[in-house]
């Protein structure tokens, strides 16, 4: 049982054509006993940037606020929205600052990004727990469930879904993964984000 | 037991007791005491040790390559030690790590080929037999937890039929077309897979040898605990033959440019 | 060992805490109370290492106390829980952190909505329908989940308390002998007797 | 280093155990079983060989998947093998499926406290001609399935297995159920996927696959005789038979 | 309370809650540690650089095709192997100050400069910022070449590997190397001696990037060779909508739509 | 005589034999029943097995080193573990109700593991703790029940069969077993269930709930236990029971199993699916708190004029 483990939780997220897609297991536990499900940890950032945040759950709710505050800052100072690109290397920095103290969170950003030209494309990434990035071009996946995350993300997500499907592969990769960890369930939020909307869904996962 | 919710079913932690109940033979400071525990010495460490043997397979059988140095610990302690060893007529064993239970094997094989000469039976053990027997031995000495600190190499020919096997102290055992023990699994191994993996019916006798000395020059370049003579053990249908030590051709001519570990010029 | 519960009904959160101080196989004290009323209508339930809960109790009601005198009103139960956590997770990065957990069952008068909040020593917040700390917690849990009401009344809700404090007793080897139990609502904080 | 001489020079007692990598993974069909292995053979970063079996045919409508322990895995075999032989010695049959299970399950307890590091999943054709999975942990408690993965790599192909064939977490479409058995296609293909997918995300699978087909009685081989990398491996005209479907992975 | 506001450097206001965490008996996890390949090698006009470009956490494979060839200047990289976070910021804390030391001197930076940088910083801390470095570059004193380990300890060869393929890649080193190579045959060598590192070491593998620096062109060639591209899956995994059950939806809309409602009769403006 | 000369001697084929053995390591003893169809439990007919010991001062302490995942999250070989179980006597007989769950460290190894073992057609066992423990000895218990009966021409009753396995495990005390299990059945004295495991507790009772989860189990079975339950209420309550220790409980659930013993044996209830449980009860009614509660608020607010 290590501190990761402590409150478990998992996070992953997908690209699709136009369309990005992230999603979490909702159990917040204490080693076996869980206790709450309804325990965010996806949070917006901004209208087009999610954040997931699966780990120590008294961290989770430090690095929300923590979070929330420096990009207040930014939008303050620059006097626009900050860009998925630009919150991931924030979420890098913050995390990296405490090297030698870590956060126990592994986060996941997933948002769309803005071009040059106007539109959108789709942005993930991941970093560990001291803020080393990952862009992938496909999914990334934190926490608990996380190698059965990849196992199944790597077996069913496919380039160019559209949204709906997207839907359906995050959720089914998600749901499949979890029950196969003790630590990670009780229920599962989707944020499915094309260039002009987010739909949320609450999924009707294993309750076990 | 521990009946505690989250721990149910595992062993109590005998590190603390809350209540008093942990059973009296298992409290911490109860364990039972084998007064003969420490007369008892078992091979818990290699002492005087060889280093890697490389063996691959080629056009006309196997090759396997070790040098002569017997360390002991960081010390060059025997130079002229001979690694390679012939068992019967078809196979060849050639093994890293403590020489001494390296001749105890030597031993007990040779006892084992009397044996099976005195049976009289025209059946001879090929490499496959000694293999798997001493894949037996190694095995059953480590359920004893008391292993033979040795990884062998077992290499030879036999009614037209190559074979190239591994075995070590922990029983565990693997073919391929290339092998090799020590460092040589991480220096030598990535460059002999690429010249032999696929290439195994073509490479003849001389590429096959020049491919092992080129290996043990980068070994004897790497391996600090590696000598620059060895020993080259063939095995063909002619049988097996064992090579006399060979001395490398080293050059360290780079190193004359070479000025410092950083800021140096000169 | 130390036991706490608290269950939110139709209006109301009742907390229940039981009373016993004990240091190691003794039992100090039988009749200690363990909840603070920390706003007329705030209540926190403690528990956790000896001397530190009492001492951050007394921390965070005088500071949420601070907080009305200068705004003339009280924070608001989720407000309230939320600087809780902050401190007791700011306090876990000090020198001598403070061990302890918390229930904090509130009433919102703006919205009419009883609130409580599971936090623990790490600084976990969560919003729950009903919750406990301590090894109760362990038979207490699946006990609510099958009789808890959310809309239960009063008198409902203290039967369904007393069945968790009846099955704690009859399953727990150390359990508490005792409990004090407070109600929050409407009308603000008052003792019941169960 | 793998012969233990270097790397832990100070080390006092003797570990008797090690991890070989890999992973093993069995489907049961309707009238069918594929028992599948990678056969990279790894100890800590180092390929020890590209070509090490994990997968055995016992009999004509056995076949067991072993991983963990390597030398363990191996001594283990034999002397199933051994006891299979000593069977059909004295019974002039094969022993079957279900009665090979509970050999495993005693042989592998008598090892309670000295335990092979073994896990273990043999698969194969019942008597009464239905493809069955019996999956074993390293102490020998076993429960019959119709999936399973074990190994390095259990934990990434298990949630794919128990989505695809057991359609977990899928709501079938208004008035449709889900097939209670995939055709030996599908499941193949699964198989190959699983395997692909395994080797993407973990660093001890790859090099090579190994798919064991197992056959019922009378049931056509049609699609597999002629096919790429297939062999055949039974040893009588009249009873189940036994193939194996030989891939490649990546070397990486 | 503590401020949200904090100072340059490493903070470690955790340190004490996380030992406090771990005397309770949770264990800390581990960071993230990248098994890798990485290689340099001079040659006649400059230096060749090389990369696997896997990144793992302990046998998951946590990126495919990472980038460890890091801009230090222009004609200055690096290559990092050990713990994926450290090497990635030291570098760009590195890259940062040899620019401003070219500002402020005014010079095209030297590649001993970002050594020292480097082994001073790794140095002051003792070994637990885990970046083990391979740096390469051509200033005005010629190409040169550098590993610089952990603890801020370095070395100066024509042909160096680290990280967990290292032996490997060394190995192909040996037998291989030799003086004033051309840029065809040293890349063929970089080349070799990463694939010994990626299909011989499980800590690396996919890729092979590569970097040739000569004293007036730097050619960072990511992906250089592809030996290890995923074969097509058998199957399609689509799912048909609806497969998954949910209980509630919420659609947030993102355009913001303004009806613009006409007031009175338009201005007369004849 | 001759024997002992064999056994000294060091030529002739048995003295080969030996030394074969002991170079080799090959310890087993066989003995005539390997040949039979017995499968390897035909030498446990004849007596308690042997078990081959690792050749350390301190077996418990290596078995624990290489497999308890709970000290060591990284040790090798992780045994299954983690349950919930319960059997109670009522009126109508026991009522047995397990889940389904088995965990290797945080990894769900299996939801779908026979935690009923049935041992006849009268008596059945529970599996708590290393699966492996439970399904070897009670199927070892199940063949001593049955040369019981052809021994002395009755069936055994409930109480000598739990004896029989408690001494069993007690005579491993210590070795590292692990095994918490209710046998339970219907003999000359009625419904019956008794309490065992490896620490060598053997108790009757009318109620026990065993596993990781029983906490969870036992707060909503002791507050709708009475003796005077009907057949259908007592597997309701045996059903809610195990629902709520697989909710709460991360190293429980899955699937219930549910079994109730009347005076003509045991009879197999069914399986119920613990999210199905929760979204939908075995009627229509979901088990769940979220579900149960729909739409219910705890919010006061004035009634509006």
């Amino acid at each position: 049982m290590s501190i990761m483990e402590y409150n478990g939780g998992s996070v992953i997220a997908m690209v699709g054509k136009d369309c990005v897609a992230i999603a979490s297991d909702l159990r917040l536990g204490v080693q076996s006993l869980s206790i709450s499900s309804n325990f965010q940890k996806i949070f917006p950032v901004t209208d087009r940037i999610y954040v997931g945040l699966p780990g120590l759950a008294s961290d989770v709710t430090t690095l929300h606020e923590q979070f929330r505050y420096r990009v207040n800052m930014y939008t303050i100072k620059e006097e626009r929205e900050i860009e998925p690109q630009t919150f991931a290397q924030m979420v890098s920095s913050t995390l990296y600052e405490r090297r030698f103290g870590p956060y126990f969170i592994e986060p996941v950003i997933a948002g769309m990004q803005r071009t040059p030209s106007g539109s959108y494309e789709p942005f993930i990434a991941a970093t560990d727990l001291i803020g080393c990035l990952n862009f992938a071009k496909d999914f990334v996946v934190a926490g608990t469930a996380s190698s059965e995350l990849f196992g199944a993300a790597e077996g069913l997500w496919e380039p160019d879904l559209e949204a709906e499907d997207l839907f359906e592969t995050i959720s089914q990769t998600l749901l499949n993964a979890v029950d196969r960890d003790t630590f990670s369930g009780w229920g599962a939020v989707v944020h499915v984000m094309t260039k002009d909307k987010v739909i949320t869904r609450t999924l009707k996962g294993r309750m076990d | 037991m521990d009946h505690f919710p989250t721990n149910w079913g595992r062993p109590r932690n005998d590190a603390q007791d809350l209540y008093n109940t942990y059973p009296l033979h298992q409290r911490p400071n109860n364990t039972p005491k084998d007064v003969f525990a420490d007369g008892v010495q078992r091979t818990q460490q290699p002492i005087v040790t060889g280093t890697s043997i490389l063996a691959i397979l080629y056009k006309d059988g196997i090759m396997m390559a070790a040098d002569t140095l017997a360390s002991y610990g960081s010390l060059s302690r025997f130079k002229t030690i001979q690694r390679l060893q012939s068992v019967g007529e078809n196979t060849v064993i050639g093994a890293s790590g403590d020489m001494s239970d390296f001749q105890y094997v030597q031993s007990i094989l040779e006892e084992l080929m009397i044996e099976e000469f005195t049976a009289n039976d025209q059946n001879e053990l090929g490499p496959a037999e000694i293999h798997e027997y001493l894949s037996r031995v190694y095995y059953a000495r480590r359920s004893k937890m008391n292993p033979l600190w040795n990884s062998v190499l077992v290499g030879g020919k036999k009614d037209g039929k190559r074979f190239l096997a591994y075995v070590d102290l922990l029983g565990t055992t693997y073919s391929a077309s290339t092998l090799a023990t020590g460092y040589g699994a991480y220096i030598a191994l990535p460059l002999l897979r690429s010249a032999v993996e696929g290439r195994e019916d073509e490479l003849t006798e001389e590429q096959a040898q020049k491919l092992l000395t080129d290996c043990m020059r980068v070994l004897f370049y790497r391996d600090a605990r590696s000598l620059d003579k060895f020993q080259i053990a063939k095995v063909t249908d002619e049988g097996v033959v064992i090579s006399d030590p060979i001395k490398l051709d080293t050059t360290w001519g780079f190193a004359e440019k070479i000025r410092g570990y950083g800021p140096q010029t000169q | 060992m130390e036991c706490s519960f608290a269950i939110t009904g139709k209006g109301y959160v009742i907390v229940a805490a039981d009373t016993t101080a004990a240091h190691s196989i003794i039992k100090v004290k039988l009749d200690e109370d363990k909840i603070k009323t920390l706003s007329p209508h705030l209540l926190m339930a403690y528990s956790g290492e000896p001397g530190d809960t009492v001492q951050f109790a007394e921390y965070i009601e005088r500071n949420i106390r601070l907080y009305q005198i200068r705004n003339t009103y009280p924070l608001r139960p989720s407000s309230a829980a939320s600087w809780i956590r902050r401190a007791l997770a700011d306090s876990l990065r000090s020198r001598k952190p403070y061990s302890v957990n918390l229930l904090l069952g509130g009433y919102d008068t703006s919205t009419y909505t009883p609130h409580l909040y599971w936090i623990d020593y790490l600084g976990t917040l969560t919003e729950v329908p009903f919750g406990a700390h301590g090894y109760g917690s362990y038979f207490a849990l699946s006990l609510l989940d099958r009789y808890h009401d959310p809309e239960a009344s009063l008198e409902e809700g203290l039967a369904t308390l007393k069945r968790c404090i009846d099955e704690v007793s009859k399953r727990l080897l150390v359990a508490p002998g005792r409990y004090k139990v407070k109600v929050v609502d409407k009308d603000g904080v008052r003792e019941v007797e169960i | 280093m793998p012969d233990g001489s270097f790397s832990h020079p100070q080390q006092r007692s003797f570990n008797p155990y090690t991890e070989n990598g890999g992973t093993i993974l069995a489907i049961a069909g309707a009238d069918f079983t594929v028992i599948a292995g990678d056969t990279r053979q790894s100890e800590g970063y180092s390929i020890q060989t590209r070509y090490a079996p994990k997968v055995f045919r016992l009999t004509d409508r056995a076949v067991l998947a072993v991983n963990g322990f390597a030398a363990d895995g191996n001594m283990f075999v034999k002397k199933v093998k051994q006891r299979l032989e000593w069977y059909r010695h004295a019974h002039a049959k094969d022993m079957p499926l279900r009665a090979i299970a509970r050999l495993i399950q005693t042989m592998l307890y008598a090892q309670r406290f000295f335990p092979y590091y073994v896990y273990n999943i043999l698969g194969g054709i019942e008597e009464d001609g239905t493809g069955a999975v019996y999956s074993f942990d390293p102490v020998g408690s076993y429960e019959r399935e119709a999936c399973r993965a074990a190994g390095a790599a259990q934990s990434l192909v298990q949630p794919f297995l128990d989505n695809q064939i057991y359609f977990k977490n899928q709501q079938a479409a208004p008035g449709q159920s889900h097939p209670l058995h995939l055709p030996l296609s599908d499941v193949l293909s699964i198989v190959i996927d699983s395997f692909t997918s395994a080797t993407e995300r973990h660093i001890e699978v790859g090099d090579g696959l190994e798919m064991y087909v197992v056959l019922a009685k009378g049931r056509s081989a049609q699609g597999l005789e002629g096919g790429r990398g297939v062999q055949e491996l039974t040893t009588r005209t009249d009873g189940d038979r036994v193939f194996v479907i030989r891939r490649e992975l990546k070397k990486d | 309370m503590t401020s949200f506001y904090s100072g340059p450097g490493f903070d470690f206001s955790n340190t004490v809650r996380n030992n406090f965490l771990q005397d309770r008996g949770l264990p800390l996890p581990k960071a993230t540690s990248t098994g890798t390949t990485i290689v340099g090698c001079i040659y006649k006009d400059g230096v060749v650089l090389g990369a696997d470009t896997r990144a793992t956490e302990g046998p998951i494979v946590a990126d495919k095709n990472c980038e460890k060839i890091h801009y230090i200047t222009e004609s200055i990289r690096c290559c990092g192997a050990g713990t994926a976070a450290d090497t990635e910021f030291t570098t760009a804390l590195i890259s940062s100050n040899m620019e401003m030391h070219a500002l402020s001197t005014g010079r095209k930076p030297r590649v001993v400069t970002a050594m020292t940088m480097l082994k001073q910083m790794l140095f002051r801390y003792q070994g637990h910022v885990g970046a083990a470095l391979v740096l390469g570059g051509v200033d005005v004193t010629g190409p040169h070449l550098f590993t610089i380990a952990p603890h801020g300890s370095t070395d100066k060869l024509p042909y160096v590997t680290m990280g967990s393929g290292s032996l490997a890649a060394m190995a192909v080193f040996e037998a291989g190397w030799k003086p004033d190579m051309t840029r065809e045959e040293a890349l063929e060598l970089v080349v070799a001696a990463i694939s010994a590192g990626i299909f011989n070491d499980l800590g690396s593998g996919s890729n092979v990037d590569a970097c040739v620096i000569t004293a007036n062109k730097t050619e960072m060639l990511r992906n250089f060779v592809r030996p290890n591209e995923r074969v097509t899956k058998e199957r399609s995994y689509g799912f048909r909508r609806g497969t998954t059950a949910w209980k509630k939806e919420q659609i947030r809309s993102l355009i913001v739509s303004e009806e613009v409602v006409k007031h009175g009769e338009a201005m007369d403006v004849s | 005589m001759n024997s002992l000369v064999s056994r000294f001697s060091t030529t002739g084929p048995i003295a080969e034999l030996r030394k074969a053995k002991e170079v080799l390591g090959d310890d087993d003893e066989f003995s005539d029943a390997v040949w039979g169809s017995e499968a390897g439990f035909g030498s446990l007919a004849n007596g308690v097995p042997k078990f081959s010991i690792p050749q350390v001062p301190d077996p418990s302490a290596f078995l624990r080193l290489h497999t308890d995942d709970h000290s060591d999250p990284s040790c090798r070989i992780k045994i299954k573990h983690g349950t919930t179980t319960l059997a109670f006597r009522f009126q109508g007989g026991v009522i047995v109700a397990v889940d389904s769950r088995a965990s290797a460290g945080s990894y769900v190894a299996s939801g779908t593991v026979k935690k009923v073992i049935e041992i006849n057609p009268y008596l059945l066992g529970t599996m708590a703790g290393g699966a492996a423990d439970c399904q070897y000895w009670e199927t070892y218990l199940g063949i001593q029940c049955r040369l019981h009966e052809l021994r002395n021409r009755e069936r055994i009753s409930v109480a000598a069969a739990s004896k029989y396995l408690s001494n069993l495990v007690y005579s491993y005390k210590g070795m590292g077993l692990s095994m918490g299990t209710m046998i339970c059945g219907w003999d000359k004295t009625g419904p019956a269930v008794f309490y065992v495991d490896s620490d060598g507790t053997r108790l009757k009772g009318d109620l026990f709930s065993v596993g990781s989860g029983s906490t969870f189990a036992y707060g909503v079975l002791d507050q709708g236990y009475r003796w005077d339950l009907t057949d259908e209420e007592a597997q309701e309550l045996g059903r809610r029971s195990i629902y709520a220790a697989g909710h709460r409980d991360a190293y429980s659930g899955n699937t219930i199993n549910l079994y109730h013993v009347k005076e003509d044996g045991w009879k197999f209830i069914g399986n119920y699916d613990v999210s199905k449980m929760h979204y939908e009860g075995p009627n229509g009614v979901g088990y769940g708190y979220d579900i149960r509660t729909e739409g219910r608020s705890s919010a006061n607010p004035p009634a509006t004029q």
